[in-house]
């Protein structure tokens, strides 16, 4: 690896500088994300990022697969929140072939993801306060991220990588009884949500490791391209659900939180809010959910005209994109290109980390909330 | 603006979802939209080229084709007269018989199909281009290859030595204001002359619109990178140079990403094998050798793909 | 002979076995502690209620394999868990466990300074384990423990003058009876003391908040990444064995040692039907619990955060105490 | 009997050490030794009857002082480049000479004194502070009363050397 | 010879001394020049103690503390000295120390 280093200390350790690699097997570090640090003592001079230790050519193996058959395969990108890309992915198919939806599996969609999102939050909750050193949230978080899992291993059977979505509308329709544990659990989650505020939000020793660490103004971060609530943390209003609804959450009524100083704690506190705003979003699907078909009309074998689209959802990390070519013959897509939001955002780690501690690494890759299967796929 | 063309794809009707958020992007689109009402004339032009595009192509990819077919070919073969001395590597057992039945399968693979090239197609007679496009076709209407219009999305085609102009022209123009570049990335149309087409999404969080950039370029064009205008394309190019091997130049970190550095070839590119250089390689181990001596490509020189080379 | 080799000795032989074995039960204790801190179970399996774990544990770090890094220094690589342990256990020498010197090996008149001193000796082994290892992260995490160490030192040495301006004596026995004799423990004269060397003393045993040192989330395991086996027990036993005295010199100079609460009033003379050192015990067990629930409960710091709370914080304060303490002692 | 034994036993080490000290190829392995040495010197302070002094010896010099070298030499890290000895034969001998002489004229000194009397029995007259085995508390009293001033100005040298420290190591004032 | 008279300890100062110049005299590592100075001062102190013991008078540990006190002094000052040198020449070497400025 080539580092950027104009003066890399040869000595082993140089009152100078220090080099060091920070992964790929790093506890915190959030998979096989690899960080080459150049530090004067702790201070971080530079930081070089190292991907692609789990790249699976996710792209050029879905344009080799059926459009039906691609689903399976984006859930292996976000593993944390896989029924979000099935989500983007099936409504950028359909945005291809103008097919339309039932409202009944949009509200579900809408249930679905929010529901991810909760779950996403939860890990990245989980593991931002263990690599700040707060090791009980980490149980805490999981313990209820494993609530969602289990809604849904009761939709559709998996814990983790879900399949759940197709093209056109959903597999199948959510047990009976669901919907009241949904709302169950989004009375617990949210006596919970407190709970996590108690150990986090006013802790002294939680601000003075997240104020004003990693500061990012509102105009370098959209330079940047992060996407989410890195971008929001700098009181950027852009989440697109609003912006650009997808699934039914035009119909919807909920807020986006927005940061002030664009530094760890608010990006903490905007998680924390989105984590009621979910709820809230589940308890009004919930509420209207209307009857109906699940499914849209759907030629039984998909064959999209030619053409290609972009289409992009607010997944739980940010603006999830997929670019579908689709050349009207063949029933692959000809090109299958996704825009991973982990991607863009951990590009803005090596702004956020300069000039701050070692420690301060570590908070903010939690901070900006990565999964390598997806920065890599 | 492409919030208007949402209907088409999901929710007809639904259009004015986003009004929760300043609803600065249809207001300013009249105004615009006349502007942009004499070149309109414009496009009509770039038509028929972009519909002639496809139609031409057909002919000549059938030539690369049957000659990639042909490299296939001989590989297979010469791998066979290597086989006898290899089995001694692999299993060591008796199965030199095995060993050699699933190398003839390769061979039947199905033809190739015959290749395309992207529709882009034209919006319809009669559709206003949305105030930022309009200002594009205003302001540089020699840089505009053609423009398409497509499932609600609009896609600038433009020349490629003025990609810099035109997107700096998105960028800072009023009614455009793209400040947020989506995502960069390419698609490999193999016969095609200029084979990639590069593509931009922008988007903007002011007038929160969104259009894509295209720029068709051949395999040893260079193409100016776009990290001066959105720091955001910095690694979104690289994987782009990495993936597919398209020559950006001027950009200020140009290494690959998701590849390991000493990887040779772009595994995107449609001539790419699918199962990796690897299998390919073990056929001989002479090529295996070839390929490790190979100068050290890191990010500098690239290189054409791996096919050509085990030839 | 027999009183001053032999049974001298017989006492070393029973504290060390007593402070290991306490050792391995504390980690038992941590693990479980912090476990139902965070609605779960913790160890289950080996024995009844997990039990046995404390045994298991020991064992299984024994029979591991023991790797030297090939471009470690060998001898001081072996050298630095040796004197880590070695200061934590000599330091037991002077802790009375009672009254009466049956409960303890020594009672010398500087006991105090003795353990400061002995302690002080302890940042070796963390000192040469990261440099040792001829690796940069452990080398970066005794750089920090190193500082760590003596910067927190330097608080909590002074905050021990504030107390013993207050009972005359430098000798641990001294203390406690200083206490029996005004009849309240020193915890209600001194409590900034107290505040200032818990605090200390959870940074000199680097633990949460304070474990930087061993951060593992930041340098995959501080000082003692590149050990195993049986070196690294060592280093295990070192630091919980420094719990230990630090919870001990805790309870000795704020909670009455051995006496029990409110030694003075008569009515509550049946709680002495517990021998002395129960009560020590349960209170240095006590503290010990503190220290795990503070580590299932608090983020960690930063390093810089940490020496300027150190040096910003409780060295000032610890003067303060000083001569507050200094001037009621003249004025009264 | 005991107390020869444990005399030798101590002085055969701390020189050992001493040399080991002065020879050890590494500073890490100076450094330790030197530790170990100066642990050493402060037992013979207990067998002296001087505990305080013993304390502080280990308190200060072997976790202060020496910690200080270690990190220093941690810091100026030295073993890539072996030490050069620029003319390593002279260098020894004069220093085996000079340390030669010194040794002679010590033991000149020691001996004629020891003839002189001193060495012939217990204490030599009445002057000073007579002290017994626990001693602490008439040092503290002795430091603060007969020797306040040079306590004071100790104090104030320690100041001093402290802020001279910081100024020499920092790299760049108001950084 | 099995009576330990101060003897013993000057002997032994006077030897732990002599070690110590040797130190300063034969290294050339500044460092290690300075640890020899810390034995060349422990000598002392040893000489000091004993004779503090011989005499009943506790002069003798009271200079014992001012000496570490100084010692204390000089190894903050000189370390850091070190430590400055280090910066800017990359060498402790002391043959390499020889010029007032740069």
């Amino acid at each position: 690896m080539t580092v950027p280093a104009p003066r890399v200390s040869t000595t082993q350790f140089d009152t100078n500088e220090l080099v060091i690699n920070m992964g790929p097997q790093h506890p915190s570090t959030h998979g096989v994300l690899r960080v080459v640090l150049r530090l004067d003592g702790e201070r971080v001079l530079d930081a070089d990022c190292v991907i692609g230790y789990i790249h699976r050519g996710v792209e050029k193996l879905c344009e080799n697969r059926d459009w039906t058959h691609i689903v399976l395969l984006t859930d292996r990108m976000d593993y944390v929140a896989a029924a979000t890309n099935n989500l983007g992915y099936v409504e950028a198919v359909e945005k291809l072939m103008q097919i339309e939806v039932p409202r009944r599996a949009r509200y579900l969609r809408t249930v679905l993801a929010e529901l991810q999102r909760i779950a996403s939050h939860c890990l990245w909750l989980g593991t931002h306060a263990m690599d700040i050193g707060a090791m009980t949230v980490l149980l805490y978080a999981f313990r209820e991220r494993e609530l969602v899992l289990d809604l849904f291993e009761e939709f559709c059977g998996a814990r983790l990588t879900y399949n759940s979505m197709r093209v056109g509308g959903l597999p199948l329709d959510v047990p009976p009884g669901w919907d009241r544990k949904v709302r169950s659990f989004c009375d617990l989650m949210e006596g919970k949500l407190d709970d996590y505020e108690t150990l986090l939000t006013n802790n002294r020793i939680w601000l003075k490791r997240t104020r004003d660490v990693g500061v990012i103004s509102a105009e370098e971060a959209i330079g940047l391209g992060l996407c989410g609530p890195p971008l929001r943390g700098s009181g950027v209003s852009r989440d697109l659900r609003k912006d650009e609804p997808n699934a039914a959450y035009e119909e919807f009524d909920f807020d986006i939180p927005l940061g002030t100083r664009g530094d760890t704690y608010d990006r903490y506190l905007i998680r924390m809010e989105e984590f009621r705003q979910s709820i809230r979003i589940v308890r009004q699907a919930l509420d209207g959910l209307p009857e109906g078909p699940i499914m849209g009309k759907v030629p039984r074998l998909l064959k999209p005209p030619a053409g290609e689209t972009y289409h992009a959802i607010e997944s739980p990390k940010g603006e999830l994109g997929y670019f579908l070519v689709s050349d009207g013959k063949s029933t692959n897509p000809y090109r299958f290109r996704v825009r991973p939001p982990s991607f863009c955002n951990l590009q803005g780690l090596k702004r956020l980390v300069r000039g701050h501690l070692v420690a301060d690494v570590v908070a903010l890759i939690g901070t900006i909330d990565i999964v390598l299967g997806e920065v890599d796929r | 603006m492409t919030d208007d063309t949402k209907p088409g794809a999901d929710a007809p009707g639904e259009a004015g979802g986003a009004v929760s958020e300043p609803a600065a992007g249809p207001a300013p689109d009249p105004p615009a939209a006349a502007d942009a009402a004499p070149p309109k004339a414009a496009p009509p032009k770039p038509e028929p080229a972009a519909a002639a595009r496809p139609k031409s192509e057909p002919a000549p990819p059938a030539k690369p084709a049957a000659a990639e077919a042909a490299r296939q070919a001989p590989t297979a073969a010469s791998a066979k007269p290597a086989a006898p001395e290899k089995p001694a590597k692999p299993a060591a057992a008796a199965k030199p018989a095995a060993a050699a039945k699933p190398r003839p399968k390769p061979k039947p693979k199905p033809p190739p199909e015959p290749p395309k090239g992207p529709p882009d197609p034209p919006p319809p007679e009669g559709m206003e281009s949305p105030a930022a496009v309009a200002a594009v076709q205003e302001a540089l209407p020699d840089a505009i290859e053609a423009l398409s219009y497509w499932v609600g999305d609009w896609t600038l085609i433009v020349r490629r030595e003025r990609l810099l102009d035109v997107l700096e022209l998105l960028k800072t123009h009023e009614a455009a204001a793209f400040d947020y570049c989506s995502d960069v990335t390419a698609t490999d149309w193999p016969p095609r002359e200029r084979r990639f087409d590069l593509i931009y999404c922008l988007y903007s969080t002011r007038l929160r619109h969104r259009v894509r950039v295209k720029v068709r370029v051949g395999e040893d064009d260079a193409v100016e990178s776009v990290t001066g205008l959105w720091p955001a394309a910095n690694w979104l190019e690289r994987e782009v140079f990495d993936q597919f091997g398209v020559n950006i130049v001027n950009h200020p970190d140009r290494r690959r990403i998701l590849m390991p550095d000493e990887w040779q070839g772009h595994p995107q590119r449609k001539d790419y094998p699918l199962e990796g250089p690897g299998e390919l390689l073990m056929e001989n181990p002479q090529d295996w050798l070839r390929v490790r001596n190979l100068p050290d490509e890191a990010g500098t020189d690239r290189e054409p793909g791996p096919d050509t080379e085990i030839e | 002979m027999l009183d001053t080799v032999v049974i001298p000795l017989l006492k070393i032989a029973v504290l060390v076995n007593a402070v290991l074995v306490a050792v391995t039960f504390l980690v038992l204790m941590e693990r479980k502690v912090i476990a139902w801190a965070q609605s779960r179970l913790g160890p289950m399996r080996v024995g009844p209620y997990g039990i046995l774990q404390a045994i298991a544990d020991p064992i299984k770090l024994i029979l591991k394999e023991d790797i030297t890094p090939v471009k470690a220094d060998r001898h001081v690589f072996t050298l630095a868990p040796i004197m880590s342990l070695v200061p934590a256990l000599v330091v037991f020498a002077v802790v009375p466990f009672g009254p009466d010197p049956l409960y303890y090996i020594g009672d010398i008149n500087v006991g105090l300074l003795f353990i400061i001193s002995v302690t002080s000796i302890g940042v070796y082994g963390i000192i040469l384990g990261g440099w040792a290892s001829n690796s940069k992260y452990p080398l970066l995490a005794s750089l920090r423990a190193s500082a760590q160490l003596i910067s927190y030192e330097i608080a909590v040495t002074m905050t021990l003058v504030s107390v013993i301006l207050t009972t005359g004596t430098l000798s641990l026995v001294g203390i406690v009876e200083a206490q029996q004799e005004s009849g309240i423990w020193f915890a209600f004269i001194q409590p900034v003391a107290l505040v200032l060397i818990f605090i200390g003393g959870l940074a000199e045993t680097n633990r949460a908040p304070f474990d930087l040192p061993e951060a593992e989330t930041e340098l995959t395991g501080g000082f003692h990444t590149e050990y195993s086996g049986m070196r690294f027990a060592l280093f295990f036993l070192a630091e919980y064995a420094n719990m230990i005295v630090i919870s001990a010199i805790v309870v000795l100079m704020f909670f009455g040692g051995w006496l029990r609460p409110f030694p003075n009033i008569a009515f509550l003379g049946f709680l002495d039907l517990l021998p002395a050192w129960i009560w020590f015990v349960g209170k240095v067990f006590l503290f010990l619990y503190v220290f795990i629930w503070i580590r299932a409960t608090l983020p960690r710091y930063r390093y810089d955060q940490l020496m300027s709370l150190g040096w910003k914080v409780l060295i000032p304060v610890a003067i303060g105490n000083l001569v507050v303490t200094g001037v009621f002692k003249v004025v009264f | 009997m005991a107390e020869a034994l444990l005399f030798y036993t101590l002085a055969a080490l701390i020189l050992g050490l001493g040399v080991m000290v002065v020879s050890a190829r590494s500073a890490v392995h100076s450094v330790l030794f030197l530790v170990v040495n100066f642990l050493l010197v402060a037992v013979l302070y207990v067998t002296l009857n001087a505990e305080f002094v013993a304390v502080i010896q280990v308190l200060v010099y072997a976790g202060g002082i020496v910690v200080l070298y270690l990190f220093v030499v941690m810091l100026v890290n030295l073993k890539k480049a072996p030490e050069r000895f620029s003319d390593p034969r002279r260098l020894a001998r004069s220093g085996l000479l000079l340390g030669g002489v010194v040794l002679a004229l010590i033991v000149v000194v020691v001996s004629s004194s020891l003839r002189a009397g001193m060495a012939s029995e217990g204490t030599l007259s009445g002057f000073g502070t007579p002290f017994t085995s626990g001693n602490t508390e008439q040092l503290g009293w002795v430091l603060y009363t007969s020797y306040l001033i040079p306590f004071e100005l100790a104090s104030m040298l320690l100041l001093v050397a402290m802020i001279g420290a910081i100024v020499l190591a920092k790299r760049h004032l108001g950084d | 010879m099995l009576e330990i008279t101060p003897l013993h300890y000057s002997l032994l100062s006077a030897a732990l001394f002599m070690i110590g110049v040797i130190g300063v005299l034969v290294r050339r590592n500044v460092i290690i020049i300075f640890m020899s100075i810390e034995l060349i001062l422990n000598a002392v102190n040893i000489n000091l103690v004993a004779l503090s013991d011989q005499l009943q008078d506790l002069a003798g540990q009271v200079f014992v503390v001012f000496v570490i006190a100084v010692a204390a002094a000089e190894a903050a000052v000189g370390l850091g000295i070190i430590i400055a040198f280090y910066r800017n020449k990359e060498t402790v070497n002391i043959d390499e120390i020889q010029i007032m400025r740069w």
